[in-house]
């Protein structure tokens, strides 16, 4: 209650008739306030990187710190579980729930990361082959198709294998991967938008090719890269947890959500919590960013309207 | 039965973040069978969506809030949903709409689509005899080769049969009013002659009453023997269509009367110079390769055939032609937007494309037609007019805004709109924001596409005068491309007449118009239906 | 028409499910199930090296020698007898009235047919090197032949284990080996005959009837599938649910919680394998590195808990080892120096050699993460920063060749050879001919190898104390502990667990 | 064409990769062996040439159709390929098959009620299909349905009831996307132009979504299903390999620890063509439905 009418205030009030005549971010703004999907994504992800960021620094338990006469402690509320480790121990006697809070940060800076990597590589092909096309848009094409119809996970596998795994080269590897989706939006907006008449009058104002793609076309594809960039993140933090499923991720003993759930594994039927915390965790994490770029993606979709 | 339709103080509200927001209120209107009404109002005067609110089509936001429709004593607001769509949507009210290209299902044949649109009201009939009935829909609307055409699918027809065939669609079902939204606006005009034609012959002949929406009065006139007219959502004016011609009763009837009799009027003051050849195109061909198809091969599509002309200094020259003759495809080539395969385009003596980016920008500047996409939405209104600015790289940051104010108030805009956006802006605001930025280099020549086709005719009006005092002010060159012979007729001084991309005629306006030698620019004009103004002059 | 394909294509689906619901085989159609994690995709052992090769060949194969169980000896099997006659030179007697799957005899040509065929199978690499000891092999008589050596072998039996016989003439002749006669089908004598084979998918046998009585003794069940499942859950989940009696390789947490189940049992009994550091001591990686000075490599030795880890990870009879084989081999020799777990001892070892901040260490490991990471984490506390890399074998065996590690975390299993020759052969080789050996001390190598050049059963333990002691001393590894073999079975069966921890899974009975 | 290039492209960088990364020679020779072994092995195979040598000498007894011999099953590997292509077709088909069940109704659903309750919960559904792992879905649908309550078979891939567990895991991964899809396209389909005309002609409900919007809205998900199916062929590596089901994506995980270059070659290959084929049919199927694009 306190936080809506806070932001009600950000925003000024704006009469009725005059909903035509806000500024294109205003009109974010209140639509962003009204979607309910939205709101409670962003609470969601902002609560969980506030408990990846600040949560360790409340734990006196280091998240390697091992203890081996207490390995495979139950959570609290399973019987034999104890306060001291709230969440249990994993194998090796460490504190699970310091493990999965600095998990977070580890999952998140993988998202970001590899979807960064990924944006940068499609955004770039896209604009070029959207705005040049001819045989420029063809032989990116090539390469899509080449990267569609190659088997991901198994390249994935193929390069962490070749290079050795590290938190960067996963983030590389992976966003490598994740490329696809950047390029088919940004090349078929940049496509639409090069042939709207404020192009052609910025062609005809003199405007280099540069400052046609920076000025003219990247404002108008920033918002769809935006959404696909949150479900990317998405995406990338599950491409993570499959590689370290399959022993190529990220290295043990840093506690990525991807890496516990595959060492919970085999100790599914009878710790189970072990994969099902942080499987929890890895859920409201990919949840949240999922509701998150759905919501700006109605908000920031010009043709839905204000409800 | 008396009355067939009458709808009372109808009522349609928007639904916003902060409640309803009515658009259509107090809207009133009786049908006599058999009659014609057409309805008049610019765009967003509500016009159509009152019309959408008999048919409940209206868009998911959009609602009827109050009033009642009454068809034959039975209130159609009240009426259960099945019900409505199964005694009345295409049986008793039928509808036919602006967008012929996109308002038939691409993926079905017309045979099938006529034909599933007859057995949606009539229940077990045989294939045989339904396929019996699209056919003779089809001759109905007066399409020829009636067996291929039912085979055809919509993408194969052209826009003027696409029309008809939705009028067939409308029709099969024979019901007892046709609600016509807009039907010839996006059609050439010679086409939407004839289409104006159809209709009025098949309303004889089925018998039914007409209500006909468009914001051309001159169309209406045509069609209506009653005509409403609408303004921000009320009805200001009806009565029988000869009268309102005549003598409108209200100014706003009588503004959108003046506008048209100003342009049917045309200009007498055409500004000339000396005839020095400021631009001169020579034997330019453009062709463009149409994408590909899976199972077809590559086609190539002749935009423009060996065009050429010649342009004079602070002449103004008209380049007129229906949809897809190449007209557009000429302005972007002089240019610089698009490269000729061939011929040579010389401004000043000089070859177009030895120009450089900077020098061309100081003397070709473009207009474009559409106000929406002319403006980059991310950029305030401010950033956009300076801009030519900003890239020549020549001026300090003061002298940029003085120019941009300047501007804006040669444009006749208020120096505060300096900062806004152009979704903040109406489509008459943006058109002059265009203009703005056009002439902040002060170019030598104008190229104006269409710069009025997209605005309601009292905006269109404001904006031929805006142009007209510029090109009188700073006596710029100025070319303008259009499919409307009236508003070639208020601006320019020699007109070309193009098809196919051929130019078919050329001459002197007053020449061309009054004394057509080929037989399409004679057609082109007898499809243009004109209000003349009467006798008494109400201008001055 | 695609909804009319979907709902045929599901009748279809459901049909089929209807008709083919799964059999579960039990004791009451005399058929064991069990489990491997590893694919089987050949039958002939020769052709593969891996443990579940030769589980399987030592179902339907048998060989000249065989481990003995209880003793970890090797013992004649289808020798009846054998005598040495010098140095280099082996006489072998066979057993007679011992029958292939398909009913022929064998006699001593199969014996010579088979050695011939390893020695002189040259397409084959791998091969050979299963009898690169063997100069020649002659026929004696019907049922004994004789082996001359190249030179001294002291591991000989082992191979002689490790070589299954195969019938005359089936492996095609000389100049034109079939590689692939044996692949998919098998004649052997072993206790077991092939059914059928789906590679990768299951074996399926059922016992020969005309077994001869050798050591391995009679099987008791009748029809065995060995299935391939690689996912450890799915295994349990199939023990649970009663699709297999069987499996192994499986770690003590597993294992105990499984047993809580009544109809589950499970056995953490011992196992040749140890686990070990290598530390490339001789600088291969680069000069400099504080773990060339053998304080820091004593240092690493007293830093880890191996007891802890022994007992708390592993579990079992696993417990720490202190020298570089496991101490129920022959040869390993014990009372070598023993570093004891003093973290205070190995900061000031460390601060001695100058390093009283520790150093940052790059260490490789492949199998056991748990462990690996305890191992982290102890280095951790007397200030060793470790960045473990782990990975699969075959990169760390890449980034080895290319003398890029400077420290692994590795295990040696030994698969049921009882003989430190078996890992020393391997880890302490000249470094020119393999690149586990990263002491850089020759004398190491001149000892643990040498070991093998003679048959002389004092000289070889002789060799291997020196050897042992020195490694030790130098700290060459960091010798971790011994592990356990951790097998889940059903109820209805009893299985002994052998003192090697290899299974031995013919001799399986019905409760 | 296009495809030969593409394909011809993957296996050419699948082929560098490979070689890169894993010394064939030492993965040929086995993980126990000696440094002299290794080298007589490259000697005997080859492996000391150049790669680019190696790949041409590869691709010309491919189009021989000689697909070469596995080093690590030791096998042609073409006989490899038919023995495990029928269980991933099986359960990629079943899986698309399961997607399509799952996500078209759903999609539907969605799009004939959009912001309400049913629409949210179809996202709801959507997203968490699509946040959950396919691992951990694998592993506790076998807690769920084989043991807790033995209704299906743990592991393996006798018969078609083996499949249906891991086709359920497999095709839950893509119901997202084509359910949204189906839900976006159906909604801009409902604010077509030729949909108004049908209404105005009478057609609502049901009729109108079948008879008019259906066909138009499955466009996109025709294409995205053919992406979806071409994925599974390659893909089902961690569902094949949580239900033992011995397909190729098991043989291309095992393949590729075990550096068995002939084998991860021509699984590549034929990944990257069975992809594009099933793009080329989408074309085809499109164009059936749209005739626009003939």
């Amino acid at each position: 209650m306190i936080l809506k009418t806070f932001i009600k205030r950000l925003v000024p009030r704006v009469l009725e008739d005059d909903i035509s005549l806000l500024s294109p971010k205003t009109v974010v703004l209140r639509k962003a306030i009204s979607h309910s999907g939205f709101k409670f994504g962003l609470l969601l992800f902002i609560s969980i990187i506030l408990l990846g960021i600040l949560g360790p620094f409340f734990l006196d338990i280091s998240p390697y710190q091992q203890d081996l006469d207490k390995r495979l402690l139950p959570p609290v509320w399973i019987e034999g579980g104890s306060w001291d480790h709230l969440l249990g121990t994993d194998g090796n006697g460490r504190d699970y729930l310091s493990r999965i809070l600095s998990g977070t940060r580890i999952s998140l800076t993988i998202g970001i990361g590899a979807a960064l990597v990924g944006m940068v590589i499609g955004v770039t092909l896209g604009v070029i082959a959207g705005y040049f096309g001819g045989w420029i848009d063809q032989f990116v094409n090539y390469i899509l198709t080449c990267q569609l119809a190659l088997p991901g996970l198994l390249l994935a596998m193929t390069l962490v294998f070749l290079i050795g795994p590290s938190i960067p080269v996963v983030i590389i590897v992976i966003g490598c991967l994740h490329w696809t989706l950047f390029l088919v939006v940004t090349r078929s907006v940049t496509k639409r938008i090069a042939k709207l008449d404020f192009v052609s009058a910025s062609n005809a104002i003199g405007a280099t090719k540069l400052q046609i793609i920076i000025q003219d076309i990247l404002p108008g594809i920033i918002n769809q890269i935006i959404v696909i960039f949150t479900l990317e993140v998405g995406v990338a933090i599950l491409a993570e947890a499959s590689l370290s499923f399959l022993g190529v991720g990220i290295q043990p003993p840093t506690p990525s959500w991807g890496l516990l759930i595959a060492e919970g594994k085999e100790a599914i039927f009878f710790q189970p919590w072990l994969i099902v915390l942080p499987g929890i965790a890895l859920f409201l994490l990919v949840v949240s960013i999922n509701m998150l770029g759905d919501g700006l993606r109605d908000i920031m979709d010009p043709k839905s309207k204000l409800e | 039965m008396s009355y067939s339709l009458i709808i009372n103080n109808l009522e349609i509200s928007v639904k916003s973040l902060i409640g309803y927001k009515k658009i259509v209120s107090d809207f009133n209107l009786t049908l006599h069978p058999g009659r014609k009404l057409g309805i008049v109002g610019e765009s967003g005067s509500g016009k159509t969506l009152s019309m959408l609110a008999l048919n409940r089509l209206l868009p998911s936001q959009i609602e009827v809030t109050g009033g009642s429709i009454f068809f034959n004593n039975k209130n159609l607001n009240n009426m259960e949903k099945k019900e409505f769509y199964r005694e009345f949507s295409g049986k008793k009210i039928s509808m036919i709409f602006q967008e012929p290209m996109t308002a038939l299902n691409p993926v079905y044949t017309i045979g099938k689509q006529l034909r599933q649109a007859f057995l949606i009201h009539n229940k077990g009939i045989s294939k045989k005899l339904s396929e019996e009935r699209a056919r003779s829909m089809l001759d109905a609307v007066k399409l020829n080769r009636i067996e291929e055409r039912m085979r055809q699918y919509p993408h194969q027809l052209s826009g003027g049969q696409r029309q008809r065939v939705l009028i067939a669609l409308a029709l099969i079902n024979e019901p007892e009013i046709l609600i016509a939204d807009e039907p010839t606006t996006a059609l050439d005009v010679t086409v939407q002659k004839e289409i104006l034609e159809l209709i009025n012959e098949l309303c004889l002949n089925f018998k039914m009453s007409l209500i006909f929406i468009s914001h051309d009065l001159g169309v209406i006139s045509k069609v209506s023997d009653e005509i409403i007219v609408m303004k921000d959502g009320k009805i200001i004016e009806e009565g029988l269509t000869k009268k309102i011609l005549k003598s409108p009763k209200k100014d706003y009837t009588l503004g959108l009367l003046k506008c048209l009799w100003k342009l049917e009027k045309g200009n007498p003051s055409l500004y000339t110079d000396k005839e020095v050849p400021f631009i001169e195109v020579k034997n330019i061909n453009k062709e463009y390769q149409l994408p590909n198809r899976l199972f077809s091969k590559r086609k190539k599509l002749s935009a423009v055939e060996d065009v050429s002309f010649s342009v004079f200094k602070g002449e103004s020259v008209a380049i007129v032609g229906e949809s897809g003759s190449g007209k557009t495809t000429i302005a972007k080539i002089i240019n610089g937007l698009e490269y000729p395969d061939s011929g040579e385009i010389l401004i000043n003596n000089c070859p177009i494309n030895k120009i450089d980016l900077f020098e061309r920008a100081r003397l070709i500047q473009p207009i474009f037609q559409d106000p929406y996409s002319t403006l980059n939405p991310n950029h305030t209104i401010g950033y956009v007019i300076s801009r030519p600015l900003i890239i020549q790289k020549r001026f300090s940051s003061k002298e940029i805004y003085h120019n941009a104010i300047k501007m804006l108030k040669l444009v006749e805009l208020p120096a505060t709109f300096f900062y806004r956006f152009p979704n903040q802006l109406s489509g008459g605001q943006r058109q002059r924001v265009s203009i703005a930025r056009a002439l902040i280099l002060e170019p030598q020549l104008l190229i104006c596409d269409e710069p009025t086709s997209a605005l309601d005719v009292t905006i269109q009006d404001q904006i031929l005068d805006l142009l007209e005092n510029l090109k009188k002010k700073l006596s710029i060159t100025i070319i303008i491309i259009s499919h409307d012979i009236s508003v070639v007729k208020y601006l320019s001084k020699r007109i070309l007449v193009i098809k196919d991309g051929k130019i078919v005629e050329s001459g002197f306006t007053k020449e061309v118009l009054e004394n057509p030698q080929s037989s399409y620019t004679k057609e082109l004009l007898s499809s243009v239906f004109r209000i003349f103004p009467p006798k008494r002059n109400f201008i001055n | 028409m695609n909804k009319t394909a979907i709902s045929l294509l599901s009748l279809i689906s459901i049909f089929f499910s209807i008709i083919c619901s799964s059999l579960f085989a039990d004791k009451s159609d005399d058929t064991l199930v069990i489990a491997f994690k590893r694919e089987i995709t050949n039958l002939d052992y020769h052709y593969g090296t891996k443990t579940e090769y030769l589980i399987l060949a030592d179902m339907i194969d048998d060989s000249l020698f065989y481990v003995e169980n209880d003793n970890l000896s090797y013992v004649p099997s289808l020798a009846s007898d054998y005598k040495v006659v010098n140095d280099v030179t082996l006489d072998v007697n066979l057993k007679k009235g011992v029958k292939f799957h398909d009913g022929a005899e064998m006699t001593a040509d199969d014996v010579v047919y088979t050695y011939n065929f390893i020695i002189k199978n040259d397409k084959n690499r791998r091969h050979t090197k299963l009898a690169s000891w063997l100069k020649n092999i002659e026929k004696t008589g019907p049922y004994s032949v004789r082996f001359n050596l190249k030179e001294p072998y002291a591991n000989l039996y082992n191979d002689l284990y490790r070589i299954k016989i195969r019938k005359n003439g089936i492996m095609g002749t000389e100049g034109n080996w079939d590689d692939n006669a044996q692949a998919n089908s098998l004649i052997g004598v072993g206790p077991y005959k092939v059914v059928s084979f789906d590679p990768g998918v299951e074996v399926v046998l059922e016992r020969n009837e005309e077994y001869f009585d050798g050591p391995k003794g009679k099987p008791a069940i009748k029809n065995m599938i060995v299935r391939s499942i690689p996912d450890m859950g799915t295994q349990q989940a199939e023990l649970m649910s009663g699709g297999i009696h069987w499996m192994y390789n499986v770690k003590k947490d597993v294992g105990e919680s499984m047993a809580k189940n009544d109809r589950i049992n499970y056995q953490l009994g011992p196992s040749l394998r140890i686990g070990f550091l290598v530390l490339d001591a001789a600088g291969f990686t680069g000069d400099g590195h504080p773990i060339t000075d053998v304080r820091v490599r004593r240092a690493l030795n007293h830093a880890i808990n191996r007891e802890s880890i022994a007992k708390n990870l592993i579990g079992g009879p696993a417990n720490v080892v202190h020298t570089a084989c496991n101490p129920v081999v022959f040869g390993c020799f014990q009372d070598v120096t023993k570093y004891e777990y003093n973290p205070e001892k190995a900061i000031a070892l460390l601060t001695e050699a100058g390093y009283p901040s520790g150093f940052e260490l790059e260490l490789w490991s492949y199998r056991d993460k748990e462990a690996a990471q305890a191992i982290v984490s102890d280095l951790g506390k007397v200030g060793i920063k470790v960045n473990l890399k782990h990975g699969k074998l075959a990169g760390l065996n890449k980034a080895r060749k290319e003398r890029k590690i400077r420290a692994y975390f590795g295990t040696w299993g030994s698969s049921a050879s009882p003989d430190t020759a078996t890992i020393s052969n391997i880890h302490w080789r000249d470094p020119s001919k393999g690149d586990r050996n990263l002491s850089g001390d020759p004398k190491v190598n001149e000892l643990m190898i040498g070991a093998e050049r003679t048959l002389n059963i004092d000289e070889r333990k002789k060799l291997y104390a020196e050897g042992l002691k020195l490694i030790a001393d130098q700290a060459y590894w960091v010798p971790l502990w011994s592990y356990s073999e951790g097998v889940l079975s059903s109820q209805d069966i009893v299985f002994n667990q052998d003192a090697d921890g290899y299974p031995r899974v013919w001799g399986i009975s019905w409760r | 064409m296009v495809v030969i290039a593409v394909a011809l492209t993957l296996s050419f960088i699948t082929f560098f990769l490979l070689n890169v990364a894993i010394d064939p020679a030492q993965a040929v020779a086995g993980e126990e062996a000696e440094a002299l072994e290794i080298e007589q092995v490259r000697q005997q195979y080859g492996f000391d040439r150049p790669i680019l040598i190696r790949y041409f000498e590869w691709f010309k007894a491919v189009l021989t159709g000689d697909l070469g011999i596995s080093y690590y099953w030791n096998k042609p590997v073409g006989s490899l390929l038919l023995e495990r292509a029928p269980e991933t077709i099986t359960l990629a088909l079943m899986s698309v098959m399961v997607t399509i069940f799952i996500a078209i109704p759903l999609g539907i659903c969605a799009a004939i009620n959009p912001n309400s309750v049913i629409d949210r919960m179809c996202l709801g559904v959507a997203v968490s299909f699509q946040a959950i792992p396919n691992f951990w879905l694998g592993l506790v649908m076998i807690i769920i349905f084989s043991v807790t309550f033995p209704i299906f078979p743990v592991s393996g891939d006798k018969t078609y009831f083996h499949f249906i567990l891991p086709s359920i895991v497999l095709g839950a991964s893509s119901v997202p996307p084509v359910m949204r899809l189906m839900r976006t396209g159906l909604l801009d389909v409902m604010e077509a132009d030729y949909i108004r005309t049908a209404r105005s002609n009478g057609f609502f409900g049901w009729k109108l979504i079948l008879n008019h919007a259906m066909r138009n809205a499955l466009l996109p998900v025709v294409s995205v299903l053919a992406v979806q199916l071409g994925h599974k062929f390659g893909g089902s590596v961690i569902t094949e390999s949580v239900f033992s089901i011995n397909g190729l994506g098991r043989l291309a995980l095992e393949s590729i620890l075990g550096a068995d270059i002939p084998t991860v070659q021509i699984l590549v290959f034929v990944f990257a063509f069975t992809f594009l084929i099933l793009n080329l049919l989408a074309d085809i199927l499109n164009a059936y439905l749209d005739p626009r694009l003939r």
